[in-house]
């Protein structure tokens, strides 16, 4: 019972910096129906900044994230500005292979400025736990997970509530009834690609400090946040809230009672059941 | 014009065209290699740049010419391979034996993947072919008593080719693959033109250009994409039997891992997507790209050229970056060609050839 | 062509006597300098690095042809094929990971170039009867018996749980410490292998904790080691000992995380104060010269450069001579005695004394075998602080 | 004797219908008109009896066969083809190559399939065009492309959904010319078509859609003066 319960709370915890990773990636394909490669490229740039913004200046990782929201939100607007809005109308194999150059592009880059070294930040608290019915709970972990929490909050409201939230809701509905509605389709994309890159910079701020840094370490985020925002349907961001926090524990209880080994494959066959299924995913509407 | 060509083209061996020629030609040229060239190290670039080749043609018949991105090639590149290499090493059956049964593993992989896959369009198909190519490489590594997991199988030395009872090589030098290696480079371009020139070809670009359309008018399609699939599978699991004899070993991450699927495609997609030219200009582009900055011999064809001087700080910086940044550079031509040239290096040549022509169309 | 080819051959083992001693040989390295192995590539490279100014000073000029296999076998073999047919070196250092090793190996002995292979694990290579591949370290079983001999000197522990992830390093090497657990008595009671790089290992950490081993034993590359340790000691793990192999647990990095790491045991090819003629001298200037500290790779990846280097210089870059003097040849060195043996199946394998090293106060000492200890074993683990 | 009989056919998404009991039968070699204002079901119509979606309820029975639940390309090969209302040229490929694609659907020789596509490319006056991109035609031209390509699966029942849609005057009327040619050869067609002088003057027979349902069906005499149909058009101010 302990085991399950333990294994239920650390999914949980993990799972919501996934979330964070899968609504990034699902606004950017909401709105541009492209999908990003470099998503987990673009984490690692966050994770980069996080950790020089605390060894050089040292400011706290959580604290950090005040400044890491900003630029990531400039690196991704120009990166859309730059380079994807150019393949909006291409096929999408283009479409695909473009943000596969430019993670190779970061992580490469990355890797010339930084080696290709582990980084490991390491805070006061990187291995603090506190109890909870004989439960440990990684301290880094809940804080992060109550800064998921809000900031997950504030993009609902954001989406509900501004005018500029809904111009992009409207986009990711119908691009070309937005235009003709007189949105400016391009400048929603970059808000998009801009919001998309915080969240995966925020996800990889918040992750440092219990976990560690190299160049090459976006593609395992990749493919997971692939799942996590099918799983959820791609576009939904309460669906890729959902599908994160399910990755998470569902990783955490196959590594208990399947093995650690196959977890990895449950998740994966998982997604595609929910692909042959459930195309449009947990919460996602129907496609057209 | 256009007419022309097509006419002679469907044909199909009544008329001998420029390109046929040429073709043989340069086929002639290929197979004489090996008794011009003794050194090994031109040979194995060769194979590399035959190997290449092979993987793009096969995946041109499912993604460029039916319109089925697939990122999960190494699906079918790691079913020839590890077949190929857990036969020869429980079983001692000879790797041609194998490579045939690999192709079969790979069929069915193939069939599988289509019966999920194919329901599904566009980005979601290209994810769902991730995930397949992502769960065979993680069964591969835990499967340990078949395929010896993340240790993977070290092959000892094959068994000598003969045919009754005359050997025909030993495969003790680097000639044997070489023509293999040619062999299945001349099977996959003869298979994808007689796909091109027959029903199948009509009916898979149909596919690619538009689904809906294509069923109206009678096109089943999912028996015309599985067996595009089919096809595209069972050359790629050749490509990856030839591999594992020709590199001797295989693991999930070398012949599983996404990394081979994306450079599968990047083979089509730089070459030219959906003709048959591409994966082979695709191929020249990047195998001798790749070697050239690997092994710094750009950069010491710099320094030979004069431009920069190898002792100064420039040269200096060439020399310990370059080799450092090949991953880097590889990113940006990638980058480059999406971007500018999005027909792929074959279809921007094209371009600028008839704008000197005047803008023939 | 062929003919002319031969010819030019001739001419170049012909031509390479007159530039003999004080002049310069030509040694090929193979190390996967980009790619996902880059991070430990990194430290061959820089013992490498230095292994070249010291036979500067000692009269022996290098010159260096570097190859990259990002990795991969097949880029690998391309590496060798270049350093042995158009380079024409004398011998080749490398490559680092096993993978790449074997597909090297296989053409070292078709092109009979002797190549000494630095700190790649796989037991294989170095029994295929190759007679122009030599290895430096120690092969995979030893990292285990090393550790499990440390314990048991120590202390009677009962039962153990493995957690190591599922590379061919990993994998190989809990696998060899399995059986040799069996063999002294020690009962398996987790077996539990994972993919690196995933941030949450609290679950199975639980599961083991749950069946109470009295040794854990970890088998982690990279820093992942930090993360298992973190995590054990947020879910309380503690066992009389926690035994790590492989590299993930001999990083100053892991030492420096004095709260999670103090205490652990690992298995390691070279440590910095081991009393071995020139170690100590060698780390210091690493540090130095690359601001780090030296793993035991770069260790290795120097004193083969060394040996290497020095042999092929003695025989003027004649590739039989030198693999000769490399079968004949003794050295002491930084890695302590080093000499190319045939034994238990093995050929040209360097017989290497592996050290346990316990990390105590952020340091780590050499701790076992006796003979090279310059501290006391603790044991069993007092928990963390 | 009626080539098609679609019968009580209902089609709900969701749980809106977007045809509710529609009944009538097409003649052999009469062109049946289909009108009825924008959103009245006539493309979802076309959708059902064409197989992109089954019925929800009734049948489509096509001479003589039950067609519900067949996927498109089989009832492609029975004899009933379709055009779209938004045309879908095969961009990349040329004309003749389109035309050829819908050949096939009869013969695997590539030789029979150029002569049929040839042929069909005469009828609609484009062999010159022949060897270009189909993507690059103008709007007229793709619109004949498509009439060509769907006659080369050589159709019994032909269905064509607003193929003047957008078109000027001259090529409209080059439009209805080939519809007219088409009957001749004994071929039977279905039209939608928003242009009421057009409709009226190639149809036998008219079906009236509205909001999903059969209004009315007649003659076009009989549809022009009907007045439950002059007040469904007027109620949509007229298009």
């Amino acid at each position: 019972m302990l085991v399950f319960s333990q294994s239920l709370i650390s999914g949980l915890l993990i799972g919501g910096v996934y979330a964070l990773i899968g609504i990034g990636l699902t606004i950017i394909f909401g709105v541009m129906r492209i999908i990003n490669f470099a998503h987990g490229d673009i984490m690692m740039i966050g994770m980069y900044l996080t950790y020089n913004l605390f060894t050089l200046a040292g400011i706290d990782p959580f604290v950090s994230v005040a400044i890491t929201i900003p630029i990531m939100f400039l690196f991704g607007a120009l990166l859309q500005k730059v380079f994807i809005n150019r393949v909006l109308n291409a096929l999408p194999q283009n479409q695909i292979l473009l943000t596969i150059g430019l993670g190779l592009i970061m992580s490469n880059t990355m890797m010339l400025i930084f080696t290709s070294d582990y980084q490991i930040l390491t805070t006061s608290y990187s291995s603090s736990s506190f109890r909870l019915f004989h439960i440990s709970i990684s301290q880094p972990l809940a804080i992060s997970f109550v800064i998921t929490a809000g900031i997950t909050a504030l993009l609902y409201w954001f989406f509900m509530k501004t005018d500029t939230g809904q111009a992009i809701r409207a986009t990711a509905q119908d691009r070309d009834a937005a235009q003709l509605m007189g949105i400016n389709v391009k400048r929603m994309s970059i808000i998009a690609f801009g919001l998309g890159s915080s969240l995966a910079g925020t996800a990889g701020a918040l992750i440092s400090p219990t976990y560690y840094i190299f160049p090459q370490i976006g593609s395992t985020f990749t493919l997971k946040a692939f799942v996590i925002t099918v799983l959820g349907g791609m576009g939904s961001i309460l669906g890729a809230t959902l599908g994160g926090i399910l990755i998470g524990v569902a990783e955490s209880m196959g590594a208990v009672y399947i093995s650690s080994g196959w977890k990895d494959v449950v998740v994966f066959v998982l997604f595609l059941l929910v692909l042959v299924f459930k195309p449009s995913g947990l919460l996602g509407k129907s496609r057209a | 014009m256009a007419i022309n060509t097509k006419e002679n083209k469907a044909a199909g061996g009544s008329f001998i065209t420029t390109g046929t020629v040429l073709s043989l030609l340069a086929l002639l040229a290929l197979a004489s290699v090996p008794s011009v060239v003794s050194s090994p190290y031109t040979l194995h670039l060769m194979i590399l740049l035959f190997l290449s080749t092979i993987m793009g043609q096969s995946w041109n018949l499912i993604g460029g010419y039916t319109g089925q991105y697939s990122v999960g090639h190494a699906a079918y590149f790691g079913a020839g391979a590890y077949t190929t290499m857990i036969l020869l090493q429980h079983f001692q059956i000879a790797p041609w034996y194998g490579a045939l049964a690999g192709m079969g593993v790979a069929l069915v992989v193939g069939l599988v993947v289509g019966s999920i896959c194919f329901r599904l369009r566009g980005p979601y198909f290209v994810l769902a072919s991730i995930a397949v190519a992502e769960i065979l490489r993680l069964s591969a590594m835990n499967l340990k008593e078949i395929t010896n997991g993340a240790e993977g199988i070290l092959a000892t030395d094959l068994p000598p080719f003969s045919i009754g009872g005359t050997v025909i090589t030993d495969f003790s030098t680097k000639v044997p693959f070489y023509y293999i290696g040619l062999g299945l480079v001349v099977l996959t371009v003869v298979v994808t033109v007689a796909v091109q020139h027959s029903k199948l070809g009509y009916y898979f670009q149909a596919i690619r250009e538009d689904q809906d359309a294509a069923h109206s008018l009678g096109i089943n399609l999912s028996l015309y994409k599985n067996l595009a699939l089919g096809l595209s599978a069972v050359l790629t699991s050749l490509a990856g039997s030839f591999y594992a004899i020709y590199v001797g070993f295989v693991d999930p991450p070398t012949v599983l891992g996404l990394d081979i699927s994306v450079q599968i495609v990047l083979i089509c997609i730089i070459g030219g997507i959906g003709t048959i030219y591409g994966p082979v200009v695709g191929s020249l582009v990047l195998v001798p790209l790749s070697e050239g900055l690997r092994s710094n011999l750009i950069a010491s064809a710099i320094f030979e050229t004069g431009i920069v001087s190898e002792s100064s700080p420039v040269g200096n910086f060439l020399k310990e970056n370059l080799a450092h940044a090949h991953a880097l550079i590889y990113g940006i031509l990638v980058v480059v060609v999406i971007l500018f040239m999005p027909d792929g290096v074959l279809g921007f040549a094209k371009k600028l050839v008839s704008k000197r022509k005047g803008g023939r169309a | 062509m062929k003919k002319r080819f031969v010819a030019l051959g001739l001419a170049l083992l012909m031509a390479a006597p007159v530039a003999a001693f004080g002049a310069s040989v030509k040694i090929g390295v193979i190390n996967s300098i980009t790619g996902p192995e880059a991070p430990i590539g990194e430290n061959l490279t820089n013992g490498i690095k230095m292994a070249q100014e010291d036979l500067k000073k000692k009269g022996v000029n290098v010159d260096l042809v570097w190859e990259d296999d990002t990795g991969k076998p097949q880029i690998a073999m391309s590496a060798m094929e270049k350093l042995a047919t158009r380079d024409n070196v004398a011998g080749v250092v490398g490559p680092y990971t096993s993978a790449c090793s074997n597909a090297v190996a296989k053409l070292a002995q078709r092109y009979k170039v002797p190549v000494l292979i630095p700190a790649a694990a796989k037991e294989e290579i170095t029994r295929q009867g190759y007679m122009w591949v030599f290895r430096m370290n120690a092969p995979a079983d030893v990292y285990a018996s090393v550790l499990i001999d440390a314990a048991l000197t120590a202390g009677k522990p009962k039962t153990i749980a493995f957690i190591y992830e599922n590379t061919d390093f990993g994998t190989s090497t809990s696998q060899s410490a399995k059986a040799y657990a069996q063999k002294k008595g020690i009962a398996i009671v987790a077996d539990e292998s994972y993919s690196k790089g995933s941030p949450d290992y609290r679950s199975t950490l639980t599961k083991i904790k749950a069946k109470k081993p009295d040794l854990v034993f970890m088998v982690s590359y990279v820093a992942d080691a930090i993360l298992l340790m973190r995590q054990a000691h947020e879910i309380g793990l503690k066992p009389q000992a926690f035994l790590g192999g492989g590299a993930g647990f001999t990083t100053v990095q892991f030492a420096k995380e004095k709260q999670i790491s103090n205490y652990v045991l690992s298995s390691t090819q070279w440590t910095e104060d081991v009393s071995w003629p020139g170690a100590h001298d060698f780390g210091k200037r690493y540090k130095a010269k690359f601001g780090k500290e030296p793993t035991y790779h770069a260790a290795c990846a120097y004193e083969s450069m060394m040996i290497m280097a020095e042999t092929a210089a003695k025989n003027a870059g004649n590739r039989e001579k030198t693999r000769a003097g490399l079968k004949a040849g003794k050295w002491n060195g930084i890695m302590g005695e080093v000499k190319f043996a045939d034994y238990a199946g093995f050929t040209n394998q360097n017989n290497h004394q592996m050290l346990v090293e316990q990390i105590q106060n952020g340091v780590y000492e050499t701790v076992y075998p006796k003979k090279w200890a310059t501290r006391k074993l603790i044991y069993p683990f007092p928990g963390f602080k | 004797m009626a080539i098609l009989e679609i019968k009580h056919v209902s089609k709900f998404f969701g749980g809106l219908a977007a045809n509710s009991d529609v009944s009538f039968e097409v003649a052999q070699g009469s062109i049946m008109g289909l009108i009825g204002p924008n959103g009245a079901g006539k493309t979802t119509l076309f959708n059902c009896i064409t197989g992109y979606y089954p019925p929800s309820r009734g049948d489509v029975i096509f001479k003589g066969n039950r067609m519900n639940g067949l996927q498109p390309d089989r009832v492609c090969k029975l004899g009933m083809a379709r055009t779209w209302q938004k045309v879908r040229p095969l961009a990349k490929m040329t004309v003749l190559d389109n035309v050829m694609v819908g050949a096939l659907c009869r013969t695997s020789s590539l030789k029979a399939a150029r002569e049929i596509a040839m042929e069909q490319l005469h009828v609609v006056r484009m062999e010159h065009k022949a060897g270009f991109l189909a993507g690059g035609l103008p709007i007229g031209e793709r619109k004949k492309l498509e009439m060509a390509r769907v006659l080369a699966t050589t159709p019994e029942l032909l269905l064509l959904d607003e193929v003047m849609g957008g078109l000027n005057q001259a090529e409209s009327e080059e439009i209805i010319n080939l519809i007219l040619d088409i009957k001749k050869r004994g071929v039977t067609q279905m039209v939608i078509e928003h242009d009421m002088k057009a409709i009226m003057r190639i149809s036998d027979r008219i079906v009236v859609l509205t909001s999903g349902e059969k209004l009315t069906e007649g003659t076009p005499e009989e549809v022009v003066t009907n007045q439950q149909v002059i007040d469904a058009y007027l109620g949509e101010s007229h298009t």
